[in-house]
């Protein structure tokens, strides 16, 4: 046991600066245009959320397995994941264009109307939560709207994994919003990682599957399969 | 014995009484009209004859004159002519009886169908058509008697306490019956104004068209089953109106004939005095009874609470 | 659960090895030639048959049992994935032959890895395992779809993923509210739904019902409920017939577990009306969707794949109905599979033999492939509800129960799309068995071993449909008493 | 009950040997034959002296599924029911010998062998049955074994349509059968036949609604029975014989024991069944008429018997809720009587046209002409079973329906609705009468008698042996039906023994109607007799000669002369114009010097071109506009679960 809470004077403070970043690289990646950049931002999102529950108040006693996996998930979340998406973005070398059906500004501005509507839903819901951390929830919804919010809004098929990705940080850091305390089961998370990394290889296998057959991976291409 | 007797008048007097028509036709006419017996000379002339048939037909061809002439004498087996009861009759032969002139009907269509004649085809659609309509009627008298005396048959129809008569108990009703069973008899029997068998054009006759190919003996036995069914339905009108009743039997008979005689001459009044219809104005006439009739039949549900 | 406690000082501790054995076996064939790769497909089928029906039987237990355990819904739906994998391997052997398929290592590998972690859902307990083992099989069968490597399939495989990752992603939050409605409720126990069940009264309703609502769109998506089914005619109609009819016999089921057991601990909760009112619905849109797409359907692969979308909103309607309608449900799941499965078996030789997935492209099968035919039509038969097959109990049973608890509108859109649907469906069909076919040319015949499969399956509906063994009633009896259905209301 | 069971394995066995010995294509003929009619006759040797003896009822219950039970129980109106069923199929099987001769179609005259004897099985099992489940597994095994009966000749497009439609009416009745006997479970939470009358009498009317349009798709009631007319001429007309015949009968025979077990006060009831029966009789007939088809004439013909036999139910209805005994017990016999009759000669008519449509190639009655030369044996048994079926005596068509005018007649004592009701009945009686002696002289007229219209029918023979004995049998059987008709007018009263308003009615005066009846006929046929006689001494040493037909005046008559189908009835079809459109197309005469120009028409079934217009087109269009769902791109795929989520999270 490492009283890491003791060990650093203002805790929650850095939580609150590590939220407040997520909050941006959410911002940050919805008004990216360039696939590269984008892959940048979800690494760097990924080692944040992967640090959050560490600085929170509540997760004040970590036991050394929640440090293994700490660094299971810094590692795959931070290194693994966005280096394969990074492969991934070399090898389609033609267009690096993000392709939105959403424009850039109005994708910020529907960011925006994220973090409004997630501080709504956190007003509303913050008084039958057992934990009271505002900032952690609203960083939490952002995220889960805006992966969502990717997905719908974007050509490329690999901003569709970006997506993706942001969506189950979003719904990472939820968990980690609601839970009183860790439920000791590490082999339980460690399988959500696990099942993440390799549908993420999955995904990008498909992706690199679509370069190679269309010479794009325009999401567009893929719509002979319909009923209409 | 009575009712044999009654029959076998009914039988031989059948020829003489459409001779009565023509010859109120031929006054109105300002003819002087064949003889009275004419009818008897025309069978006897016919029967003697051979026949020629086409080589189109076939054996049904044969059978619709045996089969009219057979149904036609049925009714009159049953139906009692004056106040005789008739020879057969029980509960229910008013249904048989008038099934069984739909037998005739349909051996006398397929006969004309048979020899695949293009006028005769088309006697045989109207006829068909025309008394499918007054067959309607028809059973609405029926309903109409069976509500009134409680009974299926002609016999009780003109016996018992609820004899329909117009003289009795419910004669306001049947003056309405009296005017539809009129039509309908002008329609079995195609008479004008449904039909005219006078005409000279066979593309505007009904019942005459469809016996063209026929001759001889079966040409007779045609003509001897309408005579048959129109005595019977003036029978059935003379049995309605007849306002004489009398012990003698005799007397009574012939009062009924004289009845039955009124009623043929009505016949040749209504036919020198109108023209046939258009056909596509026939169904309405003969619709009108069944309204008529019909009309009737509701009316008891307040008569007889 | 006294009877699975009483079982753990029996039986042998060997549960795992259910799913073990395949996941290892597909690992190895993955890397075995053909036809080694073959025959380890069909021995390690028929073991884990034989386990199965160990494991129902109660002969053996689980070796973690806080994290697997023995159900009798689970036992059901397990002994029915892997009666139907046994047939299906068996025909995708001669199939894979004939389709000239050049990755076949790849088919068996994964299909085993398939039904590793089909079996592992069947068997999970607790909620984030069950999370894991439903969203491994969308993983392990994404290959499976993609075998074909055209275009087509690789449009199928790329929706496959992305939306069942998506919908199955909200299941984990769904599980995390679960938890939530733990923690407010002051529980401390195990997460596991055997736990949850006994304290079920005590969770949060408010989050218990959030976390119902996250779980049904999570696996309901796997479920092919409408509208989050929008997945499922592509790649059923996309994958090689032996993997559309697992897809479609096995896989299915499997995401309806995990919406039974949300379903089952909502009843526990006493919120039994809300989660019933939501499967209804999702049951009902579920068949309408199914209708709209089945009426002039071009695709015979995807007209069996809507019909999967309308089994699967029956089976959820039946569920969601209670009382009678849930035997039903349960008859109609182990029904649909085998004729389902058989049906997809069928029209992988109709492929082979026209090779088009066009109804247009097919014809007059009744001369030209007389058995696939009559397994074809039988199945076609089968599914609409004719008796002999056992559709035609379950959807009765579903009917009165329906009646039975007084829900007649739900019940008359329920008939009213039955009879569309059959509408739709045999229109497609008769084309199929006995017009003209333009172009009669037949590329690959019709054989034995492709057709003796879909037979085996149809007949085993037979059989069901006449006697039943016991032993399965009463596992039908007491996996539906968990959430308030049996037989006598 | 055994040897009812026992029977039925028989008749399977027989359609199974017909599958298993099909490469031997006369054995196997003779082999599936014999066996399924012995099968048949073990089931008659049970049923009718079971009914004779006015048998105990029977009941024996299997359990199944550990759920259910089946359960079967024999009454009088089963046992009546039984009979044609095991008295119509061996006839119409031996018709098959010589029907079914196409050497190249082995395995599928082996398993339309099987499926017909599945067809009759299940058909005994239907009436037999006696409780839901039972029962609609029966009903099920009926529709599905027929369906494959109708699609014997698939080639042909309008086949395939037929078996279609077919199967989609079999499967929608089949829905509200299950939601009628579902409607009945919620109240009773018993699976048993006899619960029924213990629901609430506020269910049971909407109980019988939806029975009534379950079965009544089955039998054919308007407008409902547009798959008759296209699944009759598609089958092969022995299957036509025993569909039509039989089959349609099931329908009847639920609609009647629905209406037993609910037990149900409501006169409502009664007034639908027959002014349902009414409608369906009268428009039945005239499309009947219309239609130039021989088998399609039939299955309109088979709407209208079907009409009449519900006017019977009705009037028995009503006279039961007018607690009329004498009105409610001759209808439910009439009904009955009828049922039984119709299944013989209509299927005697099928057969007829089957045997016309084999030998000369063509139902189409405007290309046939002259076959009663050509076929002596189907041209008089058709001829007979026309005159049966137009409802004449005496044959045995008038016997049945005279037991509904009488029951009708003894319900005119009632007052108000029932009373006008009656009057009705009657009156459409009478008219359907008419109309069917108008469309049955059609038929005969025109296509057995006169001149051959084309080569084919000049051409054509007469059928094999085993056709023509059958449909001979057949004749006579409607010929004793009508002369001798106290047997069978005793065994439809002891067919409604079993039913509580017929219970204990004393049928003795009645009996001597019929016996006067009977009596009527032999007269009547006596002095046909003596006039043929009279009529042939007439001709005797008389030059008989023969020529063409007057053509009143003109010289060089061609058989396309002669009066076709379509004026026949075309005055008739004009009367009824607002519920039997026709539809003509005419190209016109455009030009000054005019080409060659043409007229069409055609009687459109109303039902079915109201079901086109506003039922099928419409909701085709919608489905078609609701596809736009599936559009296949996977962003939007996504936006679906969100939106779901967001309307369940409405709920919450």
């Amino acid at each position: 046991m490492i009283q890491l809470s003791n060990a650093l004077v203002s805790v929650s403070h850095v939580g609150d600066v590590l939220l407040t970043m997520t909050v941006l690289s959410v911002l940050l990646s919805l008004g990216s245009n360039r696939l590269g950049a984008l892959v940048k931002i979800m690494a760097f999102q990924g080692i944040v959320v992967s640090l959050i529950p560490f600085f929170l108040e509540h997760h004040g006693q970590m036991s050394t397995g929640s440090i293994i996996l700490l660094q299971i998930m810094l590692l795959i979340k931070g290194l693994l994941i966005p280096g394969f998406m990074y492969a991934a973005v070399k090898k389609i070398k033609i267009k690096l264009e993000v392709e939105p059906i959403i424009g850039y500004n109005a994708s910020l501005f529907a960011g925006l109307i994220f973090i409004l509507l997630a501080a709504f839903i956190t007003n509303r819901l913050q008084i039958s939560l057992p934990v009271k951390n505002e900032l952690l929830m609203i960083a939490a919804i952002t995220t889960l709207a805006a992966g969502l919010f990717l997905i719908m809004s974007r050509h490329k098929a690999l901003t569709q994994v970006i997506g993706y990705l942001m969506m189950e940080n979003g719904i990472y850091l939820i968990g980690t919003a609601l839970a009183k305390q860790t439920h000791t089961m590490y082999v339980v998370e460690f399988g959500v990682l696990l099942d993440l990394l390799v549908g993420i290889m999955i995904m990008g296998i498909i992706v690199h599957n679509i370069n190679s057959s269309y010479d794009d991976v325009d999401t567009a291409l893929l719509g002979q399969l319909k009923d209409n | 014995m009575e009712s044999i007797l009654s029959f076998c008048f009914a039988v031989l007097i059948a020829p003489l009484l459409p001779a009565v028509i023509q010859k109120v036709k031929a006054y109105f006419a300002g003819k002087q009209g064949p003889p009275l017996l004419i009818n008897y000379y025309t069978t006897i002339k016919l029967f003697k004859k051979g026949s020629v048939y086409s080589t189109s037909t076939s054996f049904v061809f044969k059978m619709g004159p045996v089969v009219g002439f057979t149904t036609s004498l049925m009714m009159l087996l049953f139906f009692p002519m004056g106040e005789v009861s008739p020879l057969l009759s029980f509960h229910g032969d008013v249904l048989i009886l008038f099934y069984l002139m739909g037998l005739g009907r349909f051996f006398t269509i397929l006969a004309a169908l048979d020899t695949s004649s293009p006028f005769e085809g088309m006697g045989a659609a109207r006829e068909a058509f025309f008394s499918t309509l007054a067959e309607a009627t028809v059973f609405c008298i029926l309903i109409l008697f069976f509500r009134l005396t409680g009974s299926l048959s002609f016999n009780e129809f003109f016996s018992g306490p609820h004899a329909m008569n117009l003289m009795g108990e419910y004669g306001a009703l049947l003056i309405l019956v009296v005017v539809g069973l009129y039509i309908v008899m002008l329609t079995e029997n195609s008479r004008v104004p449904v039909d005219d068998p006078a005409t000279h054009l066979e593309l505007t006759m009904i019942h005459e068209v469809m016996i063209l190919d026929h001759s001889g003996p079966d040409l007779a036995l045609i003509e001897m089953g309408a005579w048959f069914k129109l005595l019977f339905y003036s029978g059935f009108l003379a049995r309605i109106i007849d306002p004489f009743h009398s012990e003698n039997v005799i007397v009574n008979a012939l009062l009924f004939y004289a009845v039955v005689i009124f009623v043929y001459v009505t016949v040749g009044v209504v036919e020198s005095i109108t023209a046939r219809y258009k056909m596509n104005l026939v169904p309405k006439f003969i619709l009108t009874p069944f309204i008529l009739v019909f009309f009737v039949t509701i009316l008891t549900m307040g008569v007889l609470q | 659960m006294q009877s699975s406690l009483d079982n753990l000082k029996e039986g042998l501790k060997m549960l795992e090895l259910i799913m073990l054995i395949p996941l290892l076996t597909g690992i190895i064939a993955m890397f075995l030639p053909v036809r080694l790769g073959r025959g380890i497909l069909i021995v390690t089928a028929l073991l884990h048959l034989q386990l199965t029906v160990f494991a129902w039987l109660g002969k053996i237990t689980p070796a973690l049992p806080q994290y697997f355990t023995v159900t009798n819904e689970g036992m059901l739906i397990l002994l029915v994935t892997s009666f139907v994998f046994l047939f299906i391997s068996i025909y995708a052997i001669s199939y894979m032959s004939e389709a000239e398929i050049s990755s076949e290592p790849i088919y068996n590998g994964c299909t085993l890895l398939f039904l590793a972690t089909m079996s592992m859902v069947t068997m999970a307990d607790h909620l984030i395992v069950l999370w894991i083992a439903i969203e491994a099989t969308t993983l392990m069968s994404a290959p499976l779809i993609f075998l074909h490597r055209s275009k087509t399939a690789l449009e199928a495989t790329w929706k496959y993923v992305m939306i069942c990752s998506v919908g199955i992603a909200l299941a984990l939050l769904g599980c995390f509210f679960v938890v939530l409605a733990m923690d407010l409720g002051g529980v401390h126990v195990p997460i596991t739904f055997t736990s949850l069940g006994t304290v079920a009264q005590q969770l949060d309703p408010v989050w218990l019902k959030a976390g119902f609502i996250f779980l049904v769109i999570g696996y309901g998506t796997k479920m092919g409920l409408a509208p989050m089914h929008t997945w499922l005619p592509d790649a059923h109609s996309e994958a090689p017939s032996p993997a559309s009819a697992l897809l479609s016999g096995a896989l299915l089921n499997c995401a309806f577990l995990g919406v039974y057991r949300g379903h089952q601990l909502m009843y526990q909760a006493g919120l039994g009306a809300f989660s019933s009112n939501i499967l209804i619905g999702f049951g009902l849109f579920s068949m309408l969707i199914a209708a709209i797409f089945i009426f002039n359907q071009t695709g015979y692969k995807r007209m069996l794949a809507y019909s999967s979308i309308e089994n699967m909103g029956i089976i959820a309607f039946g569920v969601g109905i209670g009382g009678l309608a849930t035997y039903g449900a349960m008859l109609h799941l182990i029904h649909h599979s085998l004729i389902k499965s058989s049906l997809f078996l069928s029209s992988g030789n109709i492929l082979l033999g026209y090779g088009s997935k066009l109804v247009n492209k097919t014809g007059n099968m009744a001369k030209l492939f007389p058995k696939t035919f009559t397994a074809f039509f039988a199945g076609f038969a089968g599914i609409s509800g004719f008796p002999p097959f056992g559709i035609f109990i379950s959807e009765l049973l579903i009917i009165m129960g329906a009646f039975q608890q007084g829900r007649m509108i739900s019940v008359s859109i329920f008939i009213l799309a039955l009879v569309l649907i059959f509408a739709g469906a045999s229109r497609l069909v008769t084309k199929m068995c006995f017009s003209r076919c333009n172009d009669p040319e037949i590329l690959v015949e019709e054989n034995l071993a492709r057709t003796l499969p879909s037979y085996a399956l149809l007949l085993t509906s037979i059989v069901l449909c006449i006697w039943l063994p016991d032993s399965l009633y009463q596992t039908i009896l007491s996996a539906i008493a968990t959430i308030g259905g049996g037989v006598n209301g | 009950m055994d040897t009812l069971f026992v029977s039925m394995a028989v008749i399977i066995a027989g359609g199974a040997a017909g599958l298993l010995l099909c490469r031997q294509f006369t054995l196997m003929k003779l082999v599936a034959i014999a066996t399924t009619s012995v099968g048949c006759g073990i089931g008659l040797l049970f049923t009718v002296p079971k009914l004779l003896s006015g048998g105990a009822e029977l009941a024996v219950t299997y359990n199944w599924l550990h759920v259910f039970t089946l359960a079967f129980k024999l009454d009088s109106v089963s046992l009546f029911f039984l009979i044609p069923i095991f008295l119509v199929p061996p006839l119409t099987l031996l018709y098959s010998f010589h029907y079914l001769e196409n050497k190249d179609k082995k395995l599928r005259v082996g398993v339309s062998y099987f499926f017909f004897s599945v067809l009759v099985a299940s058909m005994a099992l239907v009436v037999m049955a006696d409780n839901m489940i039972t029962f609609l597994l029966a009903w099920e095994l009926m529709s599905l074994s027929s369906f494959f009966l109708v699609m014997y000749d698939y080639e042909v497009y309008e086949n395939r349509k037929a078996g279609y439609l077919y199967l989609i009416f079999a499967q929608g009745g089949a829905m509200l059968l299950f939601a009628t006997f579902a409607l009945i479970y919620r109240h009773t939470g018993s699976f048993d036949f006899a619960s029924f009358a213990s629901i609430p009498d506020a269910s049971k009317l909407l109980v019988f609604i939806l029975a009534f349009l379950g079965f009544g798709s089955k039998a054919g009631i308007f407008p409902l029975h547009i798959w008759l007319p296209k699944a009759h001429p598609a089958a092969p007309s022995h299957v036509s014989a025993i569909m039509s015949g039989v089959m349609i009968k099931m329908g009847i025979y639920g609609i009647f024991r629905i209406y037993l077990l609910l037990d149900a006060p409501t006169p409502v009831i009664g007034q639908i069944v027959l002014a349902t029966g009414m409608v369906t009789g009268i428009l039945g007939v005239v499309y009947a008429l219309a239609k130039q088809d021989i088998k399609q004439l039939l299955a309109y013909s088979s709407v209208e018997n079907i009409g009449i036999i519900l006017i019977g139910l009705g009037i028995g209805m009503v006279g039961v809720s007018e607690q009329n005994q004498a009105m409610a017990f001759f209808g439910f016999a009439g009904a009955l009587l009828h049922v039984f009759n119709h299944s013989i000669f209509k299927s005697l008519l099928f057969m007829g046209a089957g045997s016309v449509l084999h030998k000369a190639k063509t139902k189409n009655i405007e290309e046939l002409g002259g076959l009663m030369k050509r076929m002596p044996v189907t041209g008089r048994t058709f001829l007979a079973g026309s005159v049966a079926i137009s409802g004449l005596p005496p044959f045995s068509g008038f016997i049945g329906e005279f037991l509904i005018y009488y029951g009708a007649f003894q319900g005119l004592s009632s007052q108000n609705l029932p009373y006008i009701m009656t009057i009705l009945a009657i009156v459409s009686l009478a008219v359907i009468g008419g109309l069917a002696t108008a469309c049955f002289t059609k038929v005969v007229g025109l296509g057995f008698l006169g001149e051959p219209r084309t080569a084919q029918a000049a051409n054509a023979k007469e059928s094999g042996f085993a056709m023509g004995f059958v449909m001979s049998i057949m004749a006579l059987a409607c010929l004793v039906i009508g002369v001798l008709p106290e047997p069978f007018v005793r065994l439809a009263f002891l067919g409604i023994q079993d039913v509580p308003a017929a219970a204990g009615f004393n049928t003795d005066s009645f009996i001597v109607i019929i016996q006067h009846i009977s009596k009527t006929a032999a007269l009547f046929i006596g002095l046909l007799l003596l006039v043929s006689l009279f009529r042939k001494m007439m001709y005797v040493k008389k030059e008989i000669g023969s020529g063409p037909t007057w053509g009143c005046g003109f010289t060089q008559p061609t058989v396309r002369m002669q009066y076709t189908g379509t004026s026949y009835a075309a005055e008739m079809i004009g009367f009824f114009k607002p519920f039997v459109p026709v539809k003509t197309v005419y190209t016109g005469i455009r030009k000054i010097f005019p080409g060659k120009t043409t007229w069409e028409s055609e009687v459109v079934d109303i039902a079915e071109s109201n079901y086109q217009l506003r039922l099928i087109t419409p909701m085709l269009t919608l489905l078609g506009k609701l596809r736009w769902i599936q559009h296949g791109n996977i962003q939007l795929y996504i936006g679906y679960i969100i939106v779901a989520i967001i309307v369940l999270l409405l709920f919450l």
